[in-house]
């Protein structure tokens, strides 16, 4: 009864929120010696403001914004979460093979002109193709479940997309042309960098560090479970809100594939160069005065 | 119920056709510039008029005299056709005239400078033709033409309203008491420009007072109205030219009328 | 008499018909026809979510608004009756007039928490320039004629507000509640959307995510029907009341 | 004469001040004192982008503001006047009151597409109902007497509206414009958020992303200015010359 | 330029203490219940009164007659307090009196009833003990109490707006043409009302009107306004007891003040 409690931010339904439902579930804080307390929000942004204003231990962001916010002098970590990234959709019947092919067409992005997908999918464009996709497409920029209805009437040729829409859309019957970790990979950063991440304050960190190792530990045993079982993503089912079975089975071997496998010195300098692109790409606008990746960005005590 | 209509005791006072400026007859024939009937009027189902009945010749000048409250104001409401939710009818005996109208107050556009205000109630080709000018000068109120309304004093917004009525150059002109709050002289300059502007252009008149002088020197038939529910009580016609109605005639007839027995003028004085 | 009771129903009719109408030529997820919002209406209602959330947004939103209209018609009056006083802080009217909602909202949640308090305080901040706006037009068009008669009687300034200056600004009393609660309703979505876990705010844009229309619309229409009553059975019989010395005008 | 001048002044230091003082006393990120701000609006008006996304967005407001306002007057007129189209409409008023943003936006985009008149459309959709409330409390205040006067000498309808009805919807005239222009902007920033790639919305958004108040705050700096001085040399001397024939008031 | 005051020939009515019901003396001895002096009052630069000039002792009736838009309201305003923007004193040799006032046109509160309009300027705790009833019947208007003044007529409103000055039970009335728009026998009425009135509690009076045989009839003293900028151009001082003056003396009276000289009598009739 006096284990202690770690309150994390999550949005109801989100992908975040199925890890935890699983260590609540099997009781995995109660094993690892903590008590998870979930604080159910709407949106990310409402996350953030909950972690700034004190509501919560620990809410799920990437690690990019954790950078910025060290820059300006906050003092937030990160913990790897999940290395699932979303992807450039097409049509089935669309012509678009490469991203060669997207000169001239309407791409939906999500999010902003700052957003790290197509950031690198701008770089890739114009080091592989010297296309500037900025003149030669018209990119439109909006809500993602805006650009999923966008996708599915053709007003868009392609899409580029968060995850878990990516999945519905290929449920949906639309193509891959190419994902966010094959763009990393044509651009030379070989090692698979976990985008999506447990953010806390450094002082929480060390004020409770038996209480972040416990979660880490709990967090490592729900994702093994997720790995192997099907009937646990069966028992998830009404927390997916999954239209279909497709988009069901698309939304699970996402997941699963994007489950971190290593977190070593190796991914640290891969999200390190990452960053460095990243700030070339994006400029001052998206990391802030930091051109490099600020020191203790990625806490220190996990790695596997 | 309808007003009894007695025949009035024959005035003493000469008939005359000069009188009746439009004179296309005698008030009493002719084609008819407006005939009212109110059988009943009522407000959240107070009667206030039951069975009134006005008729005037094309160019007769009628004033109604009778107490407060009794439905003067009413009555000319609904002679504008301002009020249609009345039990009787209102026709002009042809096309609907040209109306003026002196309110009971002002009801000058306090937003609007008296120019304008005069100016905007003419048809659009008169508006800056001086016609509004005129009139105001005739009213002795050119240095406040520029004026909003809400800084004259009473007396001059009274003119202004006049000046309104006068410039429409009306066909039919109701007018109720539009000389209070002015003093004696200007009054009497009022009704002599009322006087010659009628013998200009001629107009029906329906003009209420409390002053029963005023009434003997304008009017070519006076009518008495009963108190609530009002209808007509008494009739009394005018004979003598206007122009030969000098203060001693008019104190005379006011004294001949106040000593009438009927009751209805003993709710003149 | 029947027109007049028959009105609203078919008022409502042709709403709903457009309506149904419109899904039916859409044809698509965007817009869902009356029948599939009812559905979800009924199905989140027999779960008692509807009730839960809405109950909780109308609470938030009541407690905002009373205080956006009583601070907000205080400061509106006072600017419109003191050129010094409008002189002074009509600039921090604009101000705060224009400041984001996100802005008063990040800053109330970072600052204040995540609370409750801090939640129906962003509201109220984001709502009262508004009726400071419409309550200070109001009062600068009163009629001096009626302060002046109850200056010469040397009437109490309670009685003044009271009887003279209130009668005064009741059509902008209630374009400020009207106006003022739809203001509220969508700018507690926001709060709640930022930093709420329960509210309507907080479920509709969970179905957002979903790209649901069907059950922001379920939700929006329970909303919509409590404002209805609320106008049917508070603000009409009250401005009703409050107006009741206006001629009656013929219909123009 | 002296203090009129120097009041704004002084209400502008008094602000600022204030404002540094918060800023000083918070010590965070999360309110960043006027002089970072400054710098954050320096350095974003010398790349040019503060005036290209003010610009912008400027001009969308502008377009929905002229048709929300001209549409919304036209309607609120109406059925302030009508009864009968107050009876049939007045539920669908309530309706369009209380639909939230997101749900016209949303339904904006999916319909018109990601455009230019998506985005204008969807603000003067949300705007309008809220001109309809305030005018037709207006015209239901009108001065019956000098629309009797008017009809009397049967003046044209069209110079009944100019010179006995809009005079007296001024102030009602006044109110919705100043609160329209806010609620515009409020909206223009979630019409932009949600579908635009540029403009001041589309700013504050990355900015928010990043938790930059300061960045959000040079911009609505910006945004703030520019009312300012639309107050100061557009609303202010239109609606003084506008009611110039109103009896000068002693400070009461 | 001050009233040269010229001494009046003396009136041939003869002097009686109970014409001033408050009789602590003669008007010119004793303290003073109002003293006004205006040397000059501008409307946005133009001057209406220059070297007004007037001094009422307790309980004294001056009658202001003048022409239209001279400036005798804005002195009444001026009287009331409402109006300090003017170079001149106001004083009341005293502490300020309860004032009661018949403004020019009845000032109603629409949104309130014809009984709350009188109840509201009543102390608190005189609103409801049944004293708005009583004036309002002495009115005639019970039968109206609690209908809302946009359903009276013009002269009901007017006699609301008398209900309302006299229930305060004033020591300084002010009246502007409280008379107007009452047909003779009502306004007579009034007039015998507010002798009455001023019988029982004593007031000063200031009262403004166009009616010269209503001033006559009424007041201790006349003051003929000069056209503006105004002053005091003449004044009349009536001796003769308010109820010996009949109908005859009042004619009598008014013929005399018409045939005077002095070109400020000319202005009143
Ligand atoms: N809009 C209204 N609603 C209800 N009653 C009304 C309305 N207008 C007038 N009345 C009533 O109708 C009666 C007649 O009013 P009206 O104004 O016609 O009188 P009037 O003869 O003009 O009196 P006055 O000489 O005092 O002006 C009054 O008793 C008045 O109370
Ligand atoms: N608020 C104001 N602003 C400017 N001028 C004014 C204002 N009030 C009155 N005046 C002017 O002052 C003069 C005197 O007005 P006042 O109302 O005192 O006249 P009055 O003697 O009462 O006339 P009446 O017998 O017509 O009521 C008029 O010329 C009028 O135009
Ligand atoms: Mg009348
Ligand atoms: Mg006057």
């Amino acid at each position: 009864a006096d284990r202690p409690a770690v309150t994390i931010g999550v949005l109801k339904f989100g992908t975040v929120s199925w890890e935890l439902d699983v260590i609540r579930h099997h009781r995995l804080d109660e094993a690892a010696g903590f008590e998870l307390k979930l604080m159910e929000l709407a949106s990310g942004q409402a996350a953030q403001i909950a972690l700034q204003g004190g509501a919560v231990d620990m809410i799920a962001s990437d690690w990019l914004w954790v950078a910025r916010q060290r820059a300006a002098g906050a003092d937030l970590t990160f913990i790897p979460h999940s290395a699932a990234v979303g992807a450039l959709m097409v049509p089935a019947t669309s012509p678009i093979a490469s991203v060669a092919d997207l000169k001239g067409r309407r791409i939906g992005v999500a999010g902003t002109p700052i957003d790290k997908s197509w950031l690198l999918l701008k770089a890739l464009a114009r080091d592989q193709y010297a296309l500037d996709l900025d003149a030669a497409a018209t990119p439109v920029f909006a809500a993602p479940p805006l650009l999923n209805q966008k996708a599915a009437t053709g007003e868009l040729d392609a899409v580029l997309n968060f995850w878990p829409y990516a999945a519905r859309l290929q449920a949906a019957g639309m193509r891959t042309v190419i994902g966010v970790d094959g763009m990393m990979r044509d651009l030379g950063l070989s090692a698979q960098v976990p985008a999506v991440g447990f953010v806390f304050h450094e002082g929480w960190a060390r004020a409770n560090p038996a209480a972040l190792d416990a979660f880490v530990a709990a967090s490592r045993k729900a994702k093994a479970i997720m790995a192997q079982s099907d009937a646990e993503w069966d028992r998830l089912r009404p927390l997916m809100k999954a239209e279909d079975e497709a988009t069901w089975a698309a939304l699970r071997d996402q997941f699963r594939a994007g489950i971190p496998q290593r977190w070593t010195e190796e991914e640290r300098e891969a999200a390190a160069r990452l960053y460095g692109l990243m700030a070339k790409l994006g400029g001052r606008e998206l990391v802030g005065n930091a051109m490099a990746l600020p020191d203790g960005t990625f806490w220190p005590g996990v790695r596997f | 119920m309808r007003t009894p209509s007695p025949s009035w005791p024959s005035s003493n006072f000469s008939s005359c056709a000069s009188c009746n400026p439009s004179s296309s007859g005698s008030p009493a024939g002719g084609r008819c510039a407006l005939r009212l009937e109110i059988r009943s009027k009522r407000f959240a189902g107070r009667e206030v008029i039951r069975g009134l009945s006005l008729a005037a010749a094309p160019g007769e000048f009628l004033a109604l005299v009778g107490p407060s409250g009794c439905g003067k104001t009413t009555a000319l409401t609904i002679a504008a056709g301002l009020d249609r939710d009345f039990d009787g009818t209102l026709d002009f005996g042809g096309p609907e005239p040209v109306l003026g109208c002196v309110f009971q107050t002002p009801r000058l556009l306090p937003w609007r400078t008296v120019r304008q205000n005069v100016a905007l109630v003419l048809p659009k080709a008169r508006r800056s033709d001086g016609t509004a000018e005129r009139w105001l000068a005739a009213m002795g109120l050119e240095a406040v033409a520029d004026e909003f309304p809400g800084r004259l004093s009473g007396g001059m917004a009274r003119r202004v309203a006049l000046a309104r009525a006068f410039a429409v150059e009306p066909g039919l002109l109701l007018m109720d008491e539009p000389f209070v709050s002015l003093d004696e002289p200007t009054a009497q300059r009022m009704r002599a420009l009322l006087t010659t502007m009628l013998e200009r252009s001629p107009a029906t008149v329906l003009f209420v007072t409390h002053n029963l002088r005023e009434a003997i020197q304008l009017a070519d038939r006076i009518l008495v109205m009963a108190p609530g529910p009002t209808r007509v009580a008494a009739e009394v016609p005018l004979k003598t030219p206007r122009a030969l109605r000098d203060d001693a005639l008019v104190e005379r007839v006011r004294a001949e009328l106040l000593a009438r027995p009927d009751p209805a003028f003993r709710l003149l004085a | 008499m029947r027109w007049r009771r028959l009105a609203p129903v078919l008022s409502l009719a042709l709403l709903v018909g457009l309506w149904a109408v419109a899904a039916e030529l859409a044809a698509s997820r965007s817009l869902p026809g009356p029948a599939a919002v009812l559905s979800v209406l009924i199905r989140e209602a027999a779960d008692g979510a509807l009730f839960h959330h809405l109950g909780i947004t109308l609470a938030r939103m009541a407690a905002a608004f009373v205080i956006a209209m009583s601070i907000g018609s205080a400061l509106g009056i006072l600017l419109g009756r003191s050129a010094t006083a409008d002189r002074l802080f009509g600039l921090w009217l604009t101000v705060f007039l224009n400041i984001p909602a996100l802005v008063v909202i990040v800053l109330a949640y970072v600052w204040f928490g995540l609370t409750e308090a801090a939640a129906v305080g962003a509201v109220a901040v984001n709502k009262i320039p508004n009726v400071v706006v419409v309550l200070r037009e109001g009062t600068r068009a009163i009629d001096e004629q009626y302060v002046e008669m109850a200056r010469t009687f040397r009437m109490a300034r309670s009685d003044v507000l009271r009887h003279v200056l209130l009668p005064q600004l009741t059509p902008y009393f209630a374009a400020a509640a009207r106006s003022g609660l739809a203001l509220i309703w969508k700018i507690v979505l926001v709060v709640e959307l930022l930093g709420r876990s329960d509210g309507v705010g907080f479920q509709i844009h969970l179905y957002f995510q979903m790209f649901d229309v069907a059950g922001i619309l379920a939700y929006t229409v329970a909303f919509v029907a409590v404002v209805q009553l609320l106008e049917l059975c508070v603000l009409q019989p009250v401005e009703q009341r409050l107006t009741r010395w206006r001629p009656v005008r013929a219909e123009a």
